[in-house]
């Protein structure tokens, strides 16, 4: 075990069951912001995870969850939009600290493995969990108004 | 039965088989243990095979009239929703309303769907060698396809959806498994063998035989499919509606 | 015991199964059972299994929730439909 | 006891899982629980293919023979599987519309109720 990996498994676990109490709990806004930190959690752990093993392929673990992290929170945010209309979750304390975590992890990791094509694929991950963490927390705030159908 | 009564039948029967479960995990190898001679004989026949992910090698060359079974499954349960979820009789469809999304949110889908695409082609195409192959790739692909519904309109991802064509890929990705299966009986070895094509050099796009074939046909089966539920959801979701009272 | 990472996530994951089940209404489900897949791919990338990791993360965290969300989505309007249909 | 902990883990999602099934009220709920059931079966294949400090059996970024490596057979069992088990997750909820439409109701207590 080095610390990478116990970066990880304290990352993983307090953000983790952060996450699962809040989406187990409470009012409809807050399991949404939950559920969205949820790809903000687990995504800089993956690439902690592929650093830690010493395994560059499962940086593709961290960018695929980069890309459909967000696509899932958009989903709920489409398809829940009349109730959160009533309940407009607002937490972007939680959303700047979230990124601010990706980008320390990103910017780390890619400090360790060295300018590289390998450093290109990290840095891609981490414009999209962060991107992808803005917009979903922007979709979630009155990103979609409803319409009959839709 | 009363609820009731129906828990206590619970209680009895999933204690009975916890205490079973238990009892068969206690018997189970020990958790990392050093005893994998499956594991080992793959590892071995798929470096002799010069295939560079050993999971891949055992999905397409070891275990493919497992994978062959796996696709049919597939196949019946997509053939089963679209009979399932078809437009009756009784019903009509109306055009929903365009949703009015908040440009950010637009803009992030618009930009994502061709990155989230080339990524999914990216998973399919490198299967045999880095993590990935056919099956998680065709979904990352046809799930991307649906940020058109979540970031534009359903219209949108209508104009770019033919559900004729997909419905057409789907077969063929499946025919295409059995015919590469088919092509090693015709060359003289066994269904589904990998001894027709050259195994390539070790850690390149073209090595493994048919491993980058049947890769491929299970991708563009598994995209297609994909597409194909989640369209049939869609129809129900957004744009059939039920006559009143009927 | 192997690696403490191993039991953190082993501990993750059953603590979300118990959620997902005792969660009753489906679309709140949903959101568990999406919280679920992409813990169950971390799992799997701590147990050495990147390939299952992936297919995991591809329908876990968007798949599922999407086909959940749109069959609850189906039956809420039905249901509607049918009480607006019944009072006229 | 720890040498058999994931698989006691596997064993509590499955019985978690039946117990969601047998209680549930609503049957879109009820195959959210079938799909924990299921997420069981993973975590035991893959519990029984793991080997300590070893890596996964794949070369694009290793040597050969240079580290252990985990059980690929196991792996590929349970990857194939999510994949279909995503699609027949599809059809059950497909036919859980069917019965929305023919019988007005999710509840499988109604439903029995109907059919007595």
């Amino acid at each position: 075990m080095n610390a990478w990996i116990l970066a990880a498994t304290i990352l993983l676990g307090a953000g983790l069951t952060a996450a699962l109490w809040g989406v187990a709990s409470g009012p409809l806004s807050r399991r949404m912001v939950a559920q969205n930190l949820t790809t903000a959690v687990a995504c800089p752990s993956l690439l902690l995870l592929a650093q830690g093993y010493h395994r560059p392929s499962y940086v593709d673990l961290a960018l695929l969850l980069a890309l459909l992290g967000p696509v899932g929170t958009l989903v709920f945010a489409r398809l829940l939009a009349d109730e959160l209309a009533v309940a407009t979750p607002a937490a972007w304390g939680l959303t700047w600290t979230a990124a601010g975590v990706s980008a320390a992890v990103v910017v780390a990791v890619c400090a360790a493995t060295g300018p590289s094509r390998a450093m290109v694929k990290l840095l891609v991950t981490g414009v999209l969990l962060i991107g992808g963490n803005l917009v979903a927390s922007r979709a979630l705030q009155g990103g979609f108004r409803q319409v009959r159908g839709g | 039965m009363s609820r009731r009564l129906r828990l206590a039948v619970l209680a009895v029967g999933g204690t009975g088989l916890a205490a079973l479960l238990v009892l068969a995990c206690l018997d189970l190898p020990s958790f990392g243990g050093r005893w994998h001679p499956y594991g080992e004989a793959a590892v071995r026949a798929s470096l002799d095979r010069h295939t560079a992910n050993t999971v891949a090698f055992v999905n397409f060359d070891l275990r493919a009239h497992d994978t062959l079974g796996e696709m049919s499954i597939l196949f019946a349960a997509v053939v089963g929703c679209v009979v399932l979820l078809r437009q009756a009789r009784d019903e009509h469809r109306e055009p929903p309303q365009p949703s009015d999304v908040a440009p950010p949110v637009r803009r992030y889908a618009l930009l994502v769907l061709p990155v989230a695409l080339v990524v999914g082609l990216y998973v399919v195409a490198h299967g045999q060698l880095s993590p990935g192959g056919g099956f998680q790739g065709g979904v990352v692909a046809a799930t991307a396809l649906h940020l058109l519904y979540l970031g534009a309109d359903y219209r949108a991802l209508e104009r770019v959806r033919p559900i004729g064509t997909y419905e057409v890929t789907d077969a063929l990705g499946t025919c295409a498994y059995l015919v590469v299966g088919l092509a090693g009986v015709l060359a003289g070895t066994a269904f589904l063998a990998n001894t027709l094509l050259p195994y390539g050099t070790f850690n390149t796009l073209s090595s493994g035989g048919t491993v980058p074939l049947l890769n491929a046909a299970i991708g563009m089966e598994v995209t297609s499919a994909v597409v194909v539920l989640l369209a049939r959801f869609l129809d129900q979701a957004v744009e059939i509606e039920e006559e009143q009272g009927s | 015991m192997a690696d403490a990472v191993i039991v953190v996530v082993l501990l993750l994951v059953a603590a979300t199964a118990t959620a997902a089940v005792a969660t009753r209404d489906p679309s709140r489900q949903a959101l568990v059972l999406s919280l679920q897949g992409v813990v169950l791919a971390v799992l799997f990338t701590v147990l050495q299994a990147p390939d299952v990791a992936l297919s995991q993360l591809a329908v876990g965290s968007a798949l599922t929730p999407l086909l959940i969300m749109l069959s609850v989505r189906k039956v809420r309007r039905r249901a509607r439909t049918t009480d607006e249909g019944g009072d006229g | 006891m720890t040498h058999v902990f994931p698989y006691l883990i596997a064993v509590w999602i499955f019985l978690v899982g039946c117990y969601g099934l047998a209680t549930s009220r609503n049957l879109i709920h009820a195959v959210g629980c079938l799909a924990v059931c299921q997420s069981a079966t993973y975590v035991l294949l893959l519990a029984v293919g793991y080997r300590d400090g070893a890596t996964a059996p794949v070369f694009s970024d290793l040597e050969p023979g240079t580290r252990p490596l985990v059980d690929p057979v196991v792996q590929a069992l349970a990857l194939t599987d999510i994949v279909v088990g995503a699609t027949v997750t599809a059809l059950l909820l497909a036919l859980v519309l069917q019965v929305a439409k023919r019988h007005g109701t999710v509840d499988p207590d109604e439903l029995s109720e109907l059919r007595g």
